[in-house]
């Protein structure tokens, strides 16, 4: 099989996550993205480790610590977007602007 | 045949002093330990953790975690964890400068409401995290000791739980920090798919042509691009002054100095160690990011009127002239390192040191801003004096010849390379950078009333650290720079 | 055309063509849901490539934990259930021309870069017993840092959502 | 262990020793200043007695102790024929400064001595170090100081004028940095005396194009250079009278001192690739200023633009790249800041009596009204338009020579037309001097109140300057016999 | 010798320099011996003698005061000022001038027992290039122009005592003359080009200063402005002629040069001796740079004889004299001098005709006379050109000096205000009519020696097309038509000369009598020892061969001076009340304004120069610093550029971050 085959799909994936990440203003969708560009990600090591019949595995183990920081990302990515909940009473992610740069400029 | 890689416990001592720490604490915590007990165990657990630093020092170079000889096939040994002069530098920088954002959070974390036990082992996760990411030697450690550096800063930012705008810069440092570590694993995979391996020996040594070359090199930029998130270049520095303004100041220092040592590291170890031929990819790359980055991060400073969003700016700025002597080539890459590193550990007692400062300002006055500075020095002669004294150095002038020397180096880095446009990028922007900071300082002379900055141990105990610091390294630069630049 | 580029691209086409669903669906719970095929499609592709313990890994963490937990967080939000108009931001012409832009470049890069290149799909490299191998003989360090992250985030995760007990403390945000 | 390091630390212990006396006892900081300062002057004399006469092309007093050895900065000092002047004329007008301060009580004394004694600190060491980056830290000592002098000091726009100042020196100083560093890092030393004594042999062309760029321009703000000039007269404007004092008399020689000690003689080739543009700019400049100043309102911003036409004919000196232009650059350093120090004092009194600097409010007769003290300014003047048998005329007279016959490798012709139009902008400096002097002192004095003649503090803080002025002026030999030696080991093959 | 030379220089120096900071202590001192004013003290003598300094300083600034007019007393009121009251002063400034002359009289007998070159050095200052050797050189030519300037000065001093007398600023008056004697010496007698353009320099500072001796007067500030600048202009191109030649020859030594100049490219001697010519028009008020002499005329007329008149404006003359083997070397300077000087003599004649200012006729006259100096350079005749230069600065001295008393006693300067003063002013009058006789070229006073010769040479150089042959300079030539012109100009000179001098002497003398006082002595010594001495050294030109006047050219001359003296003669016979320049109906104002030159020179010159000065102080501010100050805003609108994504959404961060990164990739892909 072309190692292109698992590349391309690779990077369509990546691309869609890329656009779900700055189109979507929901915070879990945009989650929901970023797990999409990581498991592209992942798709791609996988065929290189099978493509290098690589002896350290290098490529499935990355994936799957790629995984495991996936997971805990998304744990974390939650508490803070139920803490944003909390605090604000929405997750609209384009709508957390208070922390911007002053109108006014010094002098 | 052994199951488990040997491990030299020695070499690791400084990771494993913290990581135990860190659970350590965690368990302490559980048993109602008073916060402030927290806060010096964990400086303890930090100190102890740079006295094995220390102790490394003067030893051998130290590998550990080498690919076993069954499978190291073309002899190449191929270390993922490896104790050099870098990565006890590094180490030192990170370790201390924690110490002394722990010192500055000591007092911070009762006026936040801040639950004590998990802000500090949160830290010392993160601090683990800085510590293996040093020492790294391939990309799966690197990638992981990362993210273990970004994960617990992401929680402790948000650690005023009450404070929406703590939520938000988490928000905003989760989105960002995530999505960079997508653009940097996809850029890992390609070059992983291009060059066949993780260690960053056998990437240097593997031969990358014809069409793969071109693959090679979109992997090279897309690792970069993740750190460079993280050591806030432009056009990936948007998020640090919003996550600056709106976490708990001794995390922005944190942020502006551990996560962006660990940034810088990063960097350097990749195109160092692993794309040394790639230097026509990474060299100008890097020149471009540097010169852009200290231009954007000065001309904003420059309209600031709060002032950690001003110290946010000036950190990017300041990246840039730390990104620069990283953009000389293979060539010369041991010099721009040695100045980049020589930089960082400069910058971290200045900058930390301001950072002392203004987080007594903003216990006194929430806002924080610049207007609040006014007559600091009446007020406060000595937290005036060393402010001023502070950003003085970090805009490179005498009396602040620490600050100069660090402008030295960089320069003399740059001067070496073929990118000699960069250093009169580089004038320029001392320029602009001077500007904001001496209006800063002359604002502390100024007669104006204000509130005094409360006192108190730990208070004292970081100013002094970092001013003490800052006055010894403005006369005997050496003492700093002979870790450094070991053989002179 | 193999046969396992067949099955390859046919996975691969739901695996996409699912991603797209999940980042146009109008309703947020089919989006968890488009997801989970994604994923499982995902895992197919691993097998394909005769990478099982990490495509029973994947089944496992995503399809298993990951999306649950997204279902959580949709729930806890109290986000509509519904089709809704407010998913997408103003952002998406300009998040379409950068995905564009991505999808252009890599690909253009990679299949220049791999069009010639052929994987041997011999089963047993990608078997739980090899990874374990690889992960215990070579990948330690990693795994041991990777501990102390997933401790982090457990505890960063509690730590932020426990808050939520204390009371009059409901901070409105600023 | 050299005597020299006494010049330094001194000061620097005079400056913060105002800050040490216990709460409570009463210190005059000035007069503890004019104390100091008269020791550290004493000091410096004890080097001109010390010096050896017989060799002044010879480091002497050679101090080299090692200060950050990991990038090979070493702290290297030493005095030759070319910097012993130097160092007195910092000495003697920091002590002048001192001696004219004791007149009025000065608001915040304490500080404004502390920095005046930081500033001798920067610019003695500037005019010691022998290693590049030793000489840049001094070299940027002097910025704050003087920034707070006219800061606080200054005048009506001071903050405009304080800011712009260090701004635009920064500017330089960070090019001047990237060209040192250039040229340390490909000699392979920072060590000055090697640097010259190797005439940059090993260092590529291109190489040492860039240097002499980044430093050419680094010390031609601070020269100041035309077009880079405009910083000088807004400082000189709103700085109090000392600042412009040390600042005219001082610091633009560091300018100039540098070119001459580290970029011809250490990048000859890039010298002589830039000198011709070099040579052209001073020439603009030398015109230039003198037509500025013959349009200018008020008097300090007059002595300004002078100093811009004057300091026009030093870098001509240096761009001939000749022996002679070397001394004449040198001469011209000491003669400029013996005069224009003089004429910034008088600006200050003036300023003082009549309450502003605008010539069409001083109106005239002050020969009437103050006569001894229009007595000095026509001397100084006269001095500044280059007369003959005082200070000013050596050193553009030494810049025509050497630019009718420059160095080696440069376009003749093109020198020669520096020469003539130079020597249009010497008749144009008498000139505005002219005008000047007609303008303010000539004619009936106008309606208005008695202006006090000069008073003793203030002879005390001239007659120095006088003196030398006419002693330089009627016996050249005095600096020619110093300079001569160095600056043809500079130039190389002793021409 | 050269010893006595270098104290004949240093004492003058030394005089200015303890007469100004000493001179009123010395006074002080003096009054408290109890000596008084010794010489002819006036009418009301000072009731307290002090210091003039501390005069002024006790009334600083009186508003309007009035000024003293020149020559005239001091208004009542102003306490005892001026040499009255400057004992100190006045000591210090006759003495040293005193001894000098002696010593100028000793150098001169001595080289005159036993010519030839004495030269000494001081000290050689290296510069790097050409030495400069400090030191003096004595040779029959210095030695007779030190004779002159100590004689004339001395005369000055001592005359200035009795004129000053009222003058409060007295002791500043002394001390420049003093430091301009010490430097006309030191031009004299320098041995090397640079010391002599130091004193060339400070005599010209030292007009200045003299010229604006009364600053309070705006026009005497102008004028003395002028005076320095147009000489400036002269004196830079002096400077770079000197450098010119100085390298060429590898010495600045005057001796040096002069031997060194044959083996120098020819070019390079043109250039440098018409760059020397600059400097001799802007000193000798030579076309075109003659226009200063006339306004500075506005100086204390005994200024005006000892530098306007006999030494400081001969020094241009003196100079190319000096250097004479260079302009033999270079035949065109000479020709260009020529013209010049033909010029300049027949210009400033027919100023003189017209001007209704003594002082302005006789301005004129020296810039006419030095002309003919210059012209009998220009035709190779240095020996004669000198001869008219000493006989000059006698006579020119002696009629300023007369005009002094004369203003003296009218207190105006015009010659209309004068007329009919020989009976009230018998000594000055016989003088002055010595002097008229002496500048309009009657034998047998000196200027019809001096001035004869130079004809007679211009003549010999003119009838042989132009070659020096006959001279020293070997077979050099100038022009046939630049001889021709230089020797019909000398005879149009003589008869223009001969009309002024009259109608001056004519309109001061003459005419309905008028009530005056004769000069006080120690004014009219000085005046009668000129006299004495303008009758009588043209004989000493017997003694040289080329000096001795023949008959052809001398009754040649002679015609001219009839000629014009009769004309002028006619016209006044007419109308004795009158002015005879009248006559000269419309072309009087184009003669009495020196065909406009002024004028001339302010549009083309001064004006242009005052506009750029103004067009670039406005471009400073605009351009140059505009641009500096432009940075300002635009590093704030760089920041405002780089604000506009910084709108606090992360999408918008985000959106930065990945099209950054696709840019990254896609450009460093391009690229490498």
């Amino acid at each position: 099989m072309s190692v292109a085959y698992p590349v391309v799909f690779s990077a369509l994936l990546f691309s869609v996550g890329v656009y779900g990440v700055l189109a979507r203003r929901n915070a879990i969708l945009v989650l929901m993205s970023v797990e999409l560009m990581l498991n592209a990600v992942n798709l791609n090591l996988v065929a290189f480790d099978v493509w290098l019949r690589d002896a350290l595995h290098g490529g499935q183990v990355l994936t799957l610590f790629t995984i495991v920081v996936a997971a805990a990302e998304v744990g974390l990515g939650l508490a803070i977007v139920l803490l944003l909940y909390r605090n604000r009473s929405n997750i609209d992610v384009d709508r957390q602007d208070t922390l911007r740069e002053p109108e006014q400029e010094a002098r | 045949m052994n199951v488990i890689q040997e491990i030299d416990y020695a070499a690791v001592a400084p990771v494993l002093i913290v990581a135990v720490a860190a659970v350590a604490l965690l368990l302490a915590g559980a048993f109602e330990l008073g916060r402030k007990w927290l806060g010096w165990l964990t400086a303890l657990a930090l100190s102890a953790g740079l006295i094995a630093v220390f102790t490394l020092i003067p030893g051998e170079v130290r590998r550990t975690f080498c690919v076993p000889e069954t499978l190291r096939g073309d002899g190449l040994e191929s270390c993922s964890y490896v104790v050099d002069q870098f990565t006890l530098l590094f180490q030192g920088v990170v370790l201390a400068a924690a110490v002394v954002v722990v010192l500055m959070s000591l007092s911070d974390l009762e006026a936040a409401d801040i639950p004590a036990g998990e802000y500090y082992f949160l830290l010392l996760c993160a601090v683990t995290g800085a510590l293996a990411l040093v020492a790294a030697r391939d990309l799966v450690l690197l990638f992981v000791s990362l993210e273990t550096l970004s994960l617990p800063v992401f929680a402790m930012v948000a650690l005023k739980r009450y404070d929406g705008r703590a939520t938000e810069a988490a928000v905003k440092l989760f989105l960002v920090s995530v999505v960079s570590a997508a653009v940097l694993l996809f850029g890992v995979s390609l070059v992983y798919g291009t060059a066949g391996a993780m260690h960053f020996d056998r990437i240097a040594a593997a031969s990358v042509e014809g069409p793969l070359e071109a693959v090679l090199t979109a992997g090279i930029v897309m690792v970069v691009v993740g750190f460079a998130f993280k050591v806030a270049a432009v056009p990936f520095h948007f998020w640090a002054p919003d996550v600056y303004q709106g976490a708990p100041v001794p995390v922005a220092a944190f942020l502006s100095v551990v996560s962006k040592a660990g940034g810088f590291a990063g960097i350097a170890l990749v195109v160092a160690l692993a794309f040394p031929e790639q230097d026509h990819v990474w060299g100008p790359l890097l020149a471009v990011l540097a010169a852009v980055t200290m231009t954007v991060g000065n001309v904003m400073a420059l309209r600031q009127t709060q002032a950690v969003r001003l110290l946010a700016w000036s950190s990017v700025a300041q990246s840039g002239y730390m990104l620069a002597p990283l953009s000389v080539g293979a060539g010369h890459i041991g010099q721009g390192i040695a100045a980049t590193a020589g930089y960082l550990a400069f910058y971290a007692v200045m900058n930390l040191g301001a950072f002392a400062v203004v987080r007594g300002v903003a216990a006194a006055s929430e806002e924080n801003l610049l207007a609040d500075y006014t007559g600091l020095v009446r007020r406060n002669p000595l937290s005036g004096l060393l402010l001023a004294f502070f950003l003085i150095c970090l805009a490179g002038l005498p009396p602040g010849v620490m600050g100069l020397i660090a402008k030295v180096l960089v320069f003399k880095a740059v001067v070496t390379g073929p990118v000699l446009w960069l250093a009169a990028v580089m004038a320029v922007n001392v320029v602009i950078g001077l500007y904001y900071y001496l209006v800063w300082a002359v604002r502390l002379f100024a007669p104006g009333t204000g509130r005094l900055l409360p006192s108190g141990l730990p208070y004292k105990l970081a100013l002094g650290v970092t001013g003490a610091g800052a006055v010894v390294l403005s006369v005997v630069p050496q003492l700093l720079l002979q870790a450094v630049f070991p053989t002179g | 055309m193999t046969t396992p580029e067949i099955v390859f691209t046919a996975l691969g086409v739901v695996a996409v063509g699912s991603g797209v669903l999940v980042v146009t669906t109008k309703q947020l719970v089919h989006a968890a849901l488009w997801l989970v095929v994604s994923f499982g499609a995902l895992a197919g592709m691993y097998l394909v490539l005769t990478a099982e313990f990490v495509a029973w890994v994947q089944v496992l963490i995503y399809v298993g934990a990951i999306v649950v937990l997204l279902l959580f967080g949709i729930m806890l939000t109290r986000a509509p259930i519904g089709p809704s108009e407010g998913l997408n931001s103003g952002n998406r012409t300009p998040a379409l021309a950068v995905a564009l832009g991505t999808a252009a470049v890599l690909v253009t890069l990679l299949v220049r870069g791999f069009k010639d290149a052929r994987i041997d799909l011999d089963p047993g490299g990608g078997s739980g017993d090899a990874l374990g191998e690889a992960i215990f003989r070579e990948w330690v360090l990693p795994f041991e840092v990777l501990s102390v992250l997933l401790l982090a985030a457990l505890v960063g995760a509690i730590v932020l959502s426990k808050g939520g007990n204390l009371p009059g403390r409901n901070g409105k945000g600023r | 262990m050299s005597t020299l390091v006494h010049l330094l630390w001194l000061p620097l212990a005079a400056a913060v020793l105002p800050y040490l006396v216990p709460a409570g006892t009463r210190l005059d900081p000035v007069g503890f200043g004019r104390v100091a300062s008269g020791f550290i002057l004493a000091m410096s004399l004890v080097q001109v007695a010390a010096f050896d006469y017989a060799e002044p092309e010879r480091m002497q007093q050679p101090m080299d102790v090692a200060w950050i050895p990991s990038i090979g900065v070493r702290f290297h000092l030493g005095v030759d024929g070319i910097s012993l002047p130097l160092v007195v004329l910092t000495t003697l007008l920091t002590f002048l400064c001192f001696v004219y301060l004791g007149r009025h009580e000065t608001p915040n004394a304490r500080l404004l001595t502390a920095l005046l004694f930081v500033l001798e600190v920067g610019m003695i060491g500037t005019f010691l170090a022998l290693d590049l980056v030793l000489f840049f830290v001094f070299f940027e000592i002097v910025l704050i100081p003087m920034y707070a002098i006219i800061a606080v000091w200054g005048g009506e726009r001071r903050r405009h004028a304080a800011y712009k100042f260090i701004l635009y020196t920064l500017l330089g100083s960070a090019a001047l940095l990237a060209g040192l560093l250039l040229l340390g890092v490909n000699a392979g030393t920072f060590d000055m005396v090697a640097l010259s004594e190797r005439q940059g042999f090993d260092i590529a062309r291109g190489v040492q194009i860039a240097a002499f760029a980044f430093i050419g321009f680094g010390l031609a703000v601070k020269a100041p250079m035309w077009p880079l000039h405009t910083w000088l007269p807004d400082a000189h404007t709103e700085a109090p009278t000392v600042g412009s004092v040390l600042l005219a008399g001082v610091l633009l020689k560091m300018g100039t001192y540098g070119l001459v000690r580290i970029a011809v003689p250490a990048l000859p080739e890039g010298a002589e690739f830039w000198a011709p543009w070099l040579g052209c700019l001073a020439v603009v400049g030398i015109i230039y200023g003198s037509l500025a100043c013959l349009a200018q309102t008020d008097l300090k911003r007059l002595i300004a633009y002078s100093s811009i036409g004057h300091m026009g004919f030093v870098l001509l000196g240096i761009a001939t790249l000749t022996a002679t232009g070397l001394n004449a650059a040198l001469f011209g350093n000491i003669a400029h800041g013996l005069i224009t120090g003089l004429l910034f004092f008088l600006a200050g009194s003036i300023k003082e009596r009549y309450g502003t600097g605008d010539l069409a409010e001083i109106g005239g007769g002050m020969l009437a009204r103050a006569p001894r003290l229009a007595g000095v300014l026509t001397f100084a003047a006269v001095a500044s338009l280059g007369l003959p048998g005082l200070a000013g005329f050596w050193g553009e007279m030494l810049a025509l020579v050497g630019a009718y016959r420059p160095g080696a490798g440069l376009p003749r012709e093109t020198f020669v037309t520096y020469m003539a139009v130079a020597a249009v902008g010497a008749v144009l400096t008498a000139a505005y001097f002219l005008r000047l002097l007609a303008k303010i002192t000539h004619g009936r004095s106008g309606a208005g109140s008695a202006v006090a003649d000069a008073h003793p503090v203030e002879w005390a803080s001239w007659v120095p300057l006088i003196v030398l002025v006419v002693l330089v002026g009627l016996w050249p030999k005095v600096l020619l016999a110093l300079t001569d030696g160095p600056v043809r080991a500079l130039i190389g093959a002793g021409s | 010798m050269t010893v006595l030379a270098a104290q004949a220089v240093v004492l003058p120096f030394l005089g200015a320099v303890f007469g100004l900071l000493l001179g009123p202590w010395l006074t002080r001192i003096l009054v408290a011996g109890g000596v008084r004013t010794a010489e002819d003290t006036p009418p009301a003598p000072p009731t307290e003698a002090r210091g003039v300094e501390e005069h002024v300083e006790a009334v600083p600034g009186v508003p309007g005061e009035p000024v003293p007019q020149e020559g005239r007393a001091a208004p009542a009121g102003l306490p005892g000022g001026g040499s009255r009251g400057a004992l100190g002063p006045v000591l210090f400034a006759v003495l040293p001038t005193a001894l000098t002359t002696v010593l100028t009289l000793v150098i001169a007998l001595a080289v005159w027992r036993n010519p030839g070159t004495r030269t000494a050095t001081l000290a050689e200052v290296r510069t790097g290039g050409p030495s400069i050797l400090v030191g003096l050189s004595v040779d029959g030519l210095a030695a007779l122009l030190a004779v002159l300037v100590g004689v004339v000065a001395l005369a000055v001093q001592v005359y200035s005592v009795a004129y000053m007398r009222d003058e409060p600023r007295y002791s500043s008056y002394a001390a420049f003359v003093s430091l301009f004697t010490s430097a006309m010496l030191l031009v004299v007698f320098a041995r090397d080009l640079m010391v002599l353009y130091v004193g060339w320099e400070i005599m010209g500072i030292c007009s200045y200063f003299l010229v604006g001796h009364h600053w309070e007067d705006k026009a005497n500030s102008r004028a003395a402005v002028k005076a320095f600048l147009v000489t400036r202009v002269g004196d830079a191109g002096l400077l770079l002629g000197v450098i010119v030649l100085g390298l060429g020859a590898g010495s600045f030594d005057i001796a040096t040069v002069l031997d060194e100049v044959g083996g120098m490219p020819h070019t390079t001697v043109v250039v440098a001796a018409l760059l020397l010519l600059c400097g001799v028009a802007g000193k000798s008020a030579q076309f075109p740079l003659h226009t200063w002499l006339p306004d500075a005329m506005a100086g204390p007329t005994p200024i005006s004889a000892l530098i306007h008149a006999a030494t400081m404006v001969a020094a241009g003359v003196y100079l190319v004299a000096r250097l004479y083997g260079v302009f033999l070397t270079a035949p065109v300077a000479l020709a260009v001098l020529g013209v010049v000087a033909a010029v300049s003599m027949v210009g400033a004649a027919l100023a003189a005709l017209a001007q209704r200012d003594l002082k302005r006729v006789l301005a004129y006259s020296t810039i006419s006379q030095l002309a003919i100096m210059a012209a009998g350079l220009a035709v190779g005749s240095e020996p004669a050109a000198m001869f008219h230069l000493v006989t000059h600065g006698a006579f020119k001295a002696l009629l300023f000096l007369s005009a002094g008393c004369v203003i003296h006693a009218v207190g105006s300067n015009l010659l209309a205000d004068m007329g009919g003063l020989r009976k009230a002013m018998p000594v000055t009058f016989v003088c002055m009519t010595i002097g008229y006789a002496a500048l309009a070229g009657l034998p047998p006073v000196a200027g019809f020696f001096s001035k004869d010769a130079v004809i007679e040479h211009a003549q010999n150089v003119a009838f042989n097309d132009g070659a020096l042959g006959v001279l020293p300079g070997g077979g050099t030539s100038i022009p046939a038509w630049t001889a021709w012109t230089v020797y019909l100009s000398l005879l149009l000179t003589t008869a223009l000369t001969a009309a002024y001098a009259l109608r001056a002497w004519l309109m001061t003398f003459f005419g309905p009598e008028r009530a005056a006082h004769e000069a006080p002595a120690a004014m009219r010594w000085p005046i009668i020892v000129l006299a004495g001495a303008s009758a009588v050294i043209g004989f000493f030109g017997l003694a040289a061969e080329e000096l001795r006047p023949h008959f052809g050219a001398a009754a040649m001359a002679l015609l001219f001076t009839a000629a014009g003296a009769g004309a002028m003669l006619l016209a006044w016979r007419d109308a004795p009340a009158s002015d005879p320049a009248d006559r000269l109906k419309k072309v009087r104002p184009l003669l009495e304004n020196a065909f406009y030159m002024d004028g001339l020179y302010d549009r083309v010159i001064v004006r242009p120069v005052k506009w750029t000065g103004r067009m670039v102080r406005g471009a400073d501010t605009r351009v140059v610093d505009g641009a500096v100050e432009a940075t300002v805003p635009a590093a704030r609108g760089l920041g405002a550029l780089a604000r506009l994504p910084q709108t606090g959404n992360p999408q918008t961060y985000l959106t930065g971050l990945l099209a950054g990164a696709v840019f990254l990739v896609l450009a460093v892909v391009a690229l490498t």
